[in-house]
């Protein structure tokens, strides 16, 4: 299935034609239940995309099998033009350039917000790099800038730990943004986040988008219409609709499953 | 009838709670509202003792449970759905549900239908493990956990996050059927500023530990409500 | 005017591993001092124990050893039981000069100035013991299994019985031998193959230098297993009425144990003995063992050989030690010799259902212990003479 | 060589069969009998010895109370007259005619000494006299006690046996070892036959019947063909014998091991207390044991004495789980959430349990006797020796985890206790009194350890140590099967028991329990998380 | 030697000033003072230094370097091995073989090519697992090489399937349970049970004499200074910092891309040489190696060490090691009959009421007393509008 297919709405990202990343009839099962079902899914490079779908659609599990942490059963993973992701660890992915929000805000609770941050800044992983690694300026630059963005200057010293819920989320943002991996999933960004702060965060979403190539999923539907962006829908483990989210809101099957009525 | 008298909450040395003061009522849905770490979680920990409070009142049906144990206030009617759901992750669905009956006498240890009519999805997984469930699973099943203990007052901390949209209308729904049934004080926290809204009879805003605003949902103004929320 | 007391440094672990059977010891140590305090002391002076607790871990053995001597300046110790222990503070005695009584049976081969063994060597236990077992009295033994636990005092007297056994015309496919690790206390397997190999005819007796705590589930096996002494002998080398007293010997009578003391000898000083400890130690139930047996020679050697000397300084009793006698529970005069081990009779008993050994066959009169044994090639050669003009534990010729 | 040697030396034995040929039951004999008694008790090895042996041919059963008490120790000396006397408790009977003295001073009379030469001549002169014992129990066992001593005058008497005798069971066993006897001699025909008939039989005293035949270098070739023939059917079927034996041992130590973890299941397994002083509190069950025992000597009467272990069950399990609930209640509380840090207070708790075992008890090992009813064992098929004990063991331990797992899952007990350990603050805003459970869960736990300490009282030693010995082992079957689940921990138990047991006969003792260790580090990197290890995502968390 | 607890403040320098000041006072009395009253000051006098402290101390020191070498894996990287002290037993053998081989004719055998315990068992040549190492260096080499290469291979193949947690604490536990079994045995040619004991002299210094001991005590504390800067600059370092992440959060340290497999095992190799060559300090100093030491309580006890001092503080771990093993030498000459009952109390009291150590207390003191100065001035700030 290629995307153009199911093109079915107008979309504001801009198409090329590179494709970055390419599941193909992924499967995964956990004692019997399906929660991926020959998933094919396409994304180019730049792109915006929100995946959306109701609780246990498998939106969560197809990240994980993108990021490398849930072998899937059949299927593979394409990155870029012939990387198979479903034979690389975490760590290996990770450093092709893939990143992750968890739908879970997890960040290093021991470690202080300053330095979650310092250790997702992009360098290099190389166990004796790091033994002799120094902070450069540009670095220190680089955390204050991401500390500004995820309004964790005043947060900077304390362990990420103590910080409420939300400021969790924030960070974990943060360490992706500083990062700057080519692709970007996100796990529901936004929840627990304050309505001002959800457009914030689109804003920041749609800035990085083009450079930085993104998957969103989220529930929350005036954020996925923020983002103005194509949008698959997801259930039961496959693709029940894509396109526009004009399309997709309107799509009787998504009201039926997932937006009620 | 649920009324915080002025307490003080302190992790540590820094001061999450400052003499904060709120009141929730029997058949009424209170709604606090604020940004990301202004205390909101911490006060609903604190008033189901979860967290322990320096100073301050937590008077419930006229009596001071501030010294009570989690379980006793438990047993006092009080349900939590907390924020990050703590499911039991090993725990099968069906006995997560079960461990709602602890504060209950033995004939009301059943498990009511209309929670598997309000979310269905428990029904078809109650021999999956807790921890094996998608988020929003998780939050279903720790809100119907929350209802087994029959509470009369229902403590919520952002209910709707990581859920569907249908079934955040079902929740509300059935948020409001509970409030009107007059027999239950909700507490609930949310972000979801048109949740709250559509819900609350009672709002109380938090910044920086402190209640700035609170009072019935017509009387507050709007606008500065939403200053609030935004800076 | 009031004299500095004597001390006597007391090395035994009160704790781990080895405090089951050390503890004995140090009471026994205390006992001895006591009794002598009560006779108005030594020289004139108070005794005084300094006890310590090395806590069954070895270098923590030389370690005290050290503090006693360089820091307490005990004027001798009593202490030790397992070889490892005695081996790590053997340094320490010689490089300060300082006098240890070792009291257990060990496997020989080492002969220091400044230690005296009052425990017996392999001559003194397992020879005895095997020669009894093929005699018609014995039993006419034939076939033999040889069941230790993995160090060297088992792999030693083992080494020393094979040879012996050989010499005695002993085919090898009739001889069995078996180690186990320290504290075994999984039997079944073990028992199971000595019923088999003792399925074969010919009489067969178990030779057990099997240590410790692996003892106690040994017997029970061996009793559960339904092996009993008029079918297959257990002759054990490191059983004795204490370790007995852990275990219920009712079917276990007819087992037997070869020292050179038991509880059960009758004699007047053994009479003694066991009243004064029972009177110690204010508990009817406790029994006397060998290994006390030669604290108790040991400690009444060295009191001796000090009133002798004159003096506690190390290199004047020790002088005095050669060829002091002590009348030993054991029913007969212990001698101390040049080579600093005893001359003691050997004893075999049998297992009693009450917990005690009866004296089956015991030697016309002591035995001198061998520091170096006959049967190994290179220990054959030694000799360990401490008097003028050897002055040496370990060389061919006269020294000086 | 020495004085007892010599003596016997010095005793002239007659043979058996010239005895029995001048036997009739006659006055003359009757007058015999009574002085062969008579010398039983005498003070020579020798004289005994004869006397012992003549008893047996003589064929008297009258004989055999005297002879089983000189076996047993019970055999007293009147000083006055040397008249034999059989002493039970403290009351005396004659050994001829049995008459009743109640009790004698202790100054009157001797014991009697025995050693093993003497008790293996009585207990084949028993074996003789037994066959025509009234007991149907000690005919059987005398029948198949024969097999040990295949004369030809044991083969007599099992001919004479053989003609009274109706009991099918028993004319079996004597026929058997009527063959051993006539296997050894007799003639080439009558050898054959016996070997005929024996073939079948795969016992380890066969083979080695047969096996000493077939070496015999005076035997005639056929028979000693025919024996090695019949050797190899015997050795493949005990070779068989011998897997299945080792596999019941290595279930018998399994269950040992399951017994010791069982508790440790619990409170490490379940709470995820790193709880050092586990093995304290199996010492503790077997101390209970101990003290129990001595109560009930003081107190029960003799034949009741035995089921102080019974009685132990219960009371160790409450002694423990208190002194657990105790711990609890005053250490681990503070420690919830910082397990490490439970693993260094319990470590202390575990040194100052022994010590103070130690300053109570003394540090001597304490005798906790098998009762009756646990000793011994019996020959499933020939050659596989069930004892008693370990099969008790076995089916006791099954029983307790069986009773655990059924509470684990089946009350709200259960459910309570995994709730709080997995989420306790979770657990108590659910109603659920978090303090109560987790004293009650950690005092079953260590009730547990206090049942095992019973039970392996009756394998091992009782010491203060007693818990150092069983705890690294403990704990390696709790993680081998995967902490927190209790099947896990069965299996794991059981299977490192068994191939303990299948490695020890190859490797030996010490190597074996090294490859067993080998085996789990290189099996714990196949499954990281032991046998029944959790997936998905709820392992995570 | 101080350590501040993390307090977020990213850490440049290896020490603080007034960290090297303290580093350097230690340093100075150990290698220094110490010597200086025990060789120079006359016995008797008030300031001397009796002869049998110096090995005591030294003994103390290989300790504290041991209890680093846990610090780092167990507080930083979160492994707790429960096997650390076969590192430390390993490298106290490949020592122990040294000064054997250094014995030469000296022996009670006087056989020049084999140690006693051969000679006694009838061993007729040297097994080949013990050439070489009549030489220092060669020994030495081995001291780093033998622990390092068993932590290679073991962690290697724990830390790649993820073994973690007490599923790894009893790996290790095993692997030291195996080695002592397998020491334990004659047949292994390292002396079974009695180990290897009675040497004589080391680098040609007789090793009875008091100034060798305090030689080895100066080697002894040189040692665990540069232990202790080791441990420092690599915890100070990113890698650090990613050991923090990996002991809070090891999968999420893979999403990041850092090879967690790698940074553990870095450590653990590390650890496991350090330890080794802390063994080799302790043997000569002690005149005992012997399988005792891969005794699985005898690595309980390093972490107890650690646990005492203050688990994730480079410092504490070393107080730690000092205190119990202090308390022990003490507690066991002055109370030998109850002294478990003293040491079991200590670890209780010391969780109970210091979570965090003895180093924990002294931070949550210095914690108190900022909070309590922060609190005075705010409450001066609001007196003053
Ligand atoms: N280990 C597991 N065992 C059993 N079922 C599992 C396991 N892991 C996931 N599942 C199931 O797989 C389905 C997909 O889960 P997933 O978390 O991917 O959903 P999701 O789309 O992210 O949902 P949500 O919007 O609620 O986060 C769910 O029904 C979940 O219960
Ligand atoms: N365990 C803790 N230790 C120290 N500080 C804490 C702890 N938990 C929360 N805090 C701090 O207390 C303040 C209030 O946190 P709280 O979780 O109550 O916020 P919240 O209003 O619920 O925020 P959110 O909307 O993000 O959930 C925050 O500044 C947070 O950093
Ligand atoms: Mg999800
Ligand atoms: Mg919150």
């Amino acid at each position: 299935m290629s995307a153009a297919q199911s093109e079915n709405g107008r979309t504001t990202t801009p198409r090329r034609a590179e494709t970055l990343l390419y599941l193909d009839g992924v499967s995964v099962s956990f004692d019997g239940f399906k929660a991926l079902n020959e998933l094919s899914l396409v994304i180019d490079r730049g792109e915006l995309r929100t995946v959306i779908g109701p609780n246990g659609a498998g939106k969560t599990t197809m990240m994980d099998v993108i990021t490398g942490k849930t072998r899937p059963d059949e299927g593979t993973v394409i990155y870029g033009a012939d990387t198979d992701l479903t034979r690389l660890d975490e760590s290996a992915i990770a450093n092709l350039g893939i990143g992750r929000k968890f739908q879970k805000p997890t960040v290093f609770e021991n470690l202080t917000v300053f330095e979650n941050l310092e250790l997702a800044a992009r360098d290099s992983r190389g166990i004796f790099r790091t033994l002799l690694a120094k902070l450069s300026g540009t670095d220190l630059a680089r955390i204050d800038e991401t500390l500004a963005t995820t309004g964790l200057v005043e947060h900077r010293h304390r362990q990420a730990g103590a910080l409420s819920h939300g400021q969790k989320q924030w960070l974990e943002i943060g360490m992706l943004l500083i990062h700057e991996p080519q692709i970007l999933l996100l796990d529901e960004p936004v929840a627990g986040m304050t309505d001002h702060e959800t457009e914030q965060t689109a804003q920041l979403i749609r800035r990085l988008t083009g450079k930085h190539t993104l998957v969103v999923v989220e529930h929350d539907m005036q954020f996925v219409r923020d983002l103005g962006a194509r949008v698959t829908v997801l259930h039961e483990g496959s693709v029940l609709a894509e396109g526009s989210i004009d399309h997709v809101q309107a799509h009787p099957r998504v009201i039926e499953v997932y937006l009620g009525r | 009838m649920l009324n915080v008298e002025t307490i003080d909450l302190f992790y540590g040395a820094s001061h999450a709670l400052r003499r904060v003061s709120i009141a929730a009522e029997i058949g009424k849905v209170t709604c606090v509202l604020g940004r990301n770490g202004v205390g909101k979680t911490s006060l609903l920990r604190a008033i189901f003792g979860l967290q322990s409070i320096r100073s301050g009142r937590i008077m419930w049906d006229g009596e001071d449970i501030a010294g009570l144990k989690p379980h006793e206030r438990a047993r006092k009617g009080l349900a939590i759905v907390p924020q990050g759901r703590d499911i039991f992750p090993r725990l099968t669905v069906y006995e997560n549900m079960l461990t709602g009956f602890a504060p209950l006498a033995k004939p009301l240890r059943t498990i009511p239908e209309e929670i598997y009519q309000l979310f269905p999805v428990l029904k078809s997984m109650l021999n999956r493990r807790g921890g094996d469930l998608s988020g929003g699973q998780q939050q279903q099943l720790a809100i119907a956990r929350a209802l087994i203990t029959r509470p009369r007052l229902l403590i919520l901390d952002e209910p709707t996050e990581g859920i569907q949209p249908s079934i955040i209308k079902d929740i509300e729904r059935v948020i409001k059927l509970l409030a009107a049934r007059g027999d239950m004080a909700i507490l609930l926290v949310e972000q979801y500023l048109d949740f709250a809204q559509e819900l609350a009879d009672t709002i109380v805003v938090m910044e920086r530990g402190e209640v700035v605003m609170n009072g019935p949902k017509a009387s507050l103004d709007a606008e500065r409500m939403r200053r609030y929320l935004t800076v | 005017a009031q004299l500095p007391p004597i001390k006597v440094g007391v090395l035994h672990s009160l704790s781990g591993t080895m405090a089951i059977s050390e503890t004995t010891l140090k009471d026994t140590v205390l006992m001895m001092v006591d009794d002598i305090n009560k006779k108005g002391g030594l020289l004139g002076r108070r005794v005084e124990a300094v006890v310590v607790d090395p806590a069954s871990n070895w270098p923590l053995f030389a370690e005290k050893a050290r503090e006693l001597i360089q820091k307490e300046k005990v004027d001798v110790v009593f202490g030790c039981w397992t070889s490892v222990s005695r081996k790590s503070v053997l340094p320490v005695f010689e490089e300060l000069n300082g006098l240890l009584f070792y009291p257990v049976q060990y496997e020989g081969e080492e002969s220091s100035r400044n230690v005296f063994y009052t425990g017996a060597a392999p001559n003194q236990q397992a020879i005895p013991a095997v020669e009894y077992l093929m005699s018609k009295e014995g039993g006419e033994v034939k076939r033999w299994v040889l069941a230790g636990t993995d160090y060297v005092y088992p792999r030693t007297t083992n080494k020393i019985l094979e040879a012996f056994l050989k010499a005695k015309g002993v085919a090898p496919a009739d001889i069995m031998i078996n180690y186990t690790p320290f504290g075994h206390s999984d039997w079944q397997t073990i028992v199971a193959d000595i019923k088999k190999f003792a399925a074969a005819g010919k009489k067969t007796a178990v030779v057990s230098t099997i240590n410790g705590d692996a003892n106690v589930p040994f017997y029970k096996e061996l009793a559960n297993a339904g092996i009993q002494a008029k079918d297959v002998p257990v002759v054990a080398f490191s059983v004795g009425e204490e370790e007995l007293a852990g275990i219920d010997t009712k079917n276990l009578v007819g087992h037997l144990a070869a020292w050179n003391y038991f509880q059960s000898v009758k004699s007047p000083v053994n009479d003694a003995f066991i009243k004064q400890w029972k009177a110690f130690i204010k508990n009817d139930k406790r029994v006397t063992n060998d290994p006390m047996e030669a604290t108790y020679i040991g400690f009444k050697m060295w009191t001796q050989a000090v009133q002798q000397a004159g003096t506690t300084n190390v290199d004047a009793v020790r002088q005095a030690m050669y060829g002091q006698k002590v009348m030993a529970p054991g029913g007969f005069e212990s001698v101390m010799n040049t080579n600093h081990h005893l001359s003691k009779p050997v004893l075999i008993g049998e297992i009693q259902a009450n917990g005690q050994f009866e004296i089956v066959w015991q030697t016309k009169g002591p035995v001198k212990a061998d520091a170096w044994s006959k049967y190994i090639p290179e220990s054959a050669k030694l000799t360990a003479d401490w008097t003028y003009p050897w002055v040496c534990g370990n060389c061919e010729k006269p020294k000086y | 060589m020495s004085w007892l040697m010599a003596r016997l030396r010095a005793v002239a034995v007659a043979t058996a069969i010239a005895l029995a040929a001048a036997l009739a039951a006659s006055p003359a004999c009757a007058q015999q009998f009574d002085e062969l008694i008579r010398k039983l008790a005498s003070d020579d090895f020798g004289e005994k010895l004869d006397a012992a042996e003549k008893l047996g041919a003589l064929g008297d059963g009258r004989a055999i109370p005297a002879l089983k008490a000189l076996s047993d120790g019970t055999l007293f000396l009147r000083k006055a007259d040397g008249a034999a006397l059989i002493a039970d408790g403290a009351r005396y009977f004659e050994a001829v005619g049995g008459k009743a003295l109640g009790e004698l001073p202790a100054g009157d009379v001797e014991k009697v000494r025995a050693n093993n030469r003497l008790r293996g001549a009585i207990s084949a002169s028993l074996s003789k006299l037994s066959l025509f014992s009234d007991d149907r129990a000690t005919r059987l066992a005398a029948a198949r006690e024969a097999f040990k001593s295949p004369t030809p005058e044991t083969a007599a008497a099992l001919e004479r046996a053989l003609k009274s005798e109706k009991d099918p069971e028993i004319l079996t066993a004597i026929r058997f070892s009527l063959n051993a006897a006539k296997v050894r001699a007799g003639s080439v025909e009558d050898r054959l036959k016996a070997i005929a008939t024996m073939a079948g039989t795969a016992d380890p005293q066969v083979k080695n019947l047969l096996t000493g035949v077939s070496n015999d270098k005076d035997a005639p070739p056929e028979v000693r063909k025919a024996a090695a023939e019949a050797l190899v059917s015997i050795e493949r079927t005990l070779a068989i014998v011998g897997v299945a034996e080792n596999v019941f041992q290595g279930i018998s130590l399994g269950s040992v091991l399951l017994l010791a973890a069982v508790g440790l299941a619990i409170t490490f397994g379940v709470m995820g207390v790193i709880n050092m002083a586990h093995g304290e509190m199996i010492m503790l069950g077997a101390y209970t044991a101990y003290t129990v025992q001595i109560v009930c000597r003081a107190l029960l009467p003799k034949e009741f004495v035995g089921f102080y272990l019974v009685i132990s069950v219960p009371i160790a399990f409450v002694v423990a789980g208190a002194v657990g609930i105790l711990i609890e209640r005053t250490v681990i509380r503070f420690l919830y959430g910082r397990p490490l840090d439970t693993m260094l207070a319990t470590w202390g708790l575990s040194l100052i349990l022994q010590q103070a075992v130690r300053s109570i008890f003394d540090a001597q090992n304490k005798e906790v006797a098998n009762p009756a009813w646990m000793t011994g064992g019996f020959e499933l098929i020939p050659g596989f020796f069930v004892a008693w004990n370990r099969l008790y063991i076995i089916v006791f331990c099954l029983m307790v985890l069986l009773a655990i797992v059924a509470l684990l899952r089946r009350t709200s007990f259960g459910l309570h206790m995994r709730a709080v350990t997995q989420n306790r603050d979770m657990a108590a805003a659910m109603g659920i009194p978090t303090a109560r459970i987790d004293a009650l869960t950690f005092g079953l736990g260590s009730g547990l350890a206090g049942i095992a300490g019973v039970a392996l009282s009756q394998v091992g030693n009782v010491s203060p140590n007693l818990g150092t010995i069983y705890i690294v082992d403990s704990f390696l079957v709790v993680v081998f099967g995967g902490v927190g689940n209790l099947l896990g921990t069965l299996v794991g138990a059981l299977s490192l028991g068994i191939i303990n047991k299948l490695l020890e006969p190859v490797a030996g003792a010490v190597l074996g329990k090294v490859a067993v260790l080998v085996f789990i580090i290189l099996f714990i990197q196949r499954r990281p998380r032991g046998l029944f290890a959790l997936k998905g995502r709820a392992a995570d968390s | 030697m101080t350590d501040t607890p993390n307090d977020g403040a990213p850490r440049r320098s290896l020490l603080t000033p007034r960290g090297w000041a303290v580093f350097l006072a230690f340093g100075f009395a150990l290698v220094v003072v110490l010597p200086i009253l025990n060789r120079v000051v006359v016995t008797g006098s008030f300031t001397h230094v009796p002869d049998y402290l110096i090995p005591l101390i030294g003994k103390y020191c290989t300790y504290a370097m041991l209890a680093l070498a846990m610090d780092l894996i167990w507080g930083y990287a979160g492994i707790l091995s429960l096997g650390q002290g076969a590192f430390f037993a390993l490298g106290g053998y490949c020592m122990g073989m040294y000064l054997m081989r250094q014995i030469g004719d000296r022996g009670v055998y006087k056989n020049a090519q084999l140690p006693d315990f051969m000679v006694f068992l009838n061993w007729k040549e040297l097994p080949w697992y013990w050439h070489g190492f009549d030489m220092f260096w060669f020994a030495a080499i081995m001291v780093v090489l033998v622990p390092g290469a068993l932590a290679l291979i073991v962690g290697w193949l724990t830390f790649r399937s993820r073994v973690t947690g007490v599923y790894l604490s009893i790996i290790t536990q095993a692997m030291t349970f195996a080695l002592l079994l397998a020491f334990f045995r004659n047949n292994m040619g390292f002396g079974g049970n009695n180990g290897l004991t009675d040497f004589k002299d080391i680098l040609g210094f007789p090793i009875q004499a008091q100034s060798t001991r305090v030689g080895l005590l100066i080697a002894s504390a040189i040692g665990l200074g540069a232990t202790y800067l080791i441990c420092r600059w690599i915890v100070n370092s990113k890698l650090g910092r990613v050991l923090l992440a990996v002991r809070d959060a090891e999968s999420r340290v893979r999403f990041l891309g850092y090879s967690v497999t790698g940074a553990k095992l870095f450590v653990f190799v590390v650890a496991a040489m350090l330890s080794g060559i802390a063994g080799a300090l302790y043997v000569p100093q002690v005149g005992i190696i012997n399988p005792g030491e891969f005794s699985p309580a005898a690595s309980i006890e390093i972490a107890l060490w650690v646990a005492v001092g203050g688990r994730g503080t480079l410092a504490g771990a070393v107080i730690g090691a000092f205190l119990v093993n202090i308390a022990k030498t003490w507690l066991t000459g002055a109370a030998p009959e109850i002294w478990l009952f003293f040491l079991g109390l200590l670890f209780i009291v010391v969780t109970l009421l210091l979570p965090r150590g003895v180093v924990g207390l002294v931070a949550d003191q210095r914690e108190r007393w900022r909070a309590r100065q922060a609190a005075r001035q705010a409450q001066a700030a609001e007196a003053a509008t």
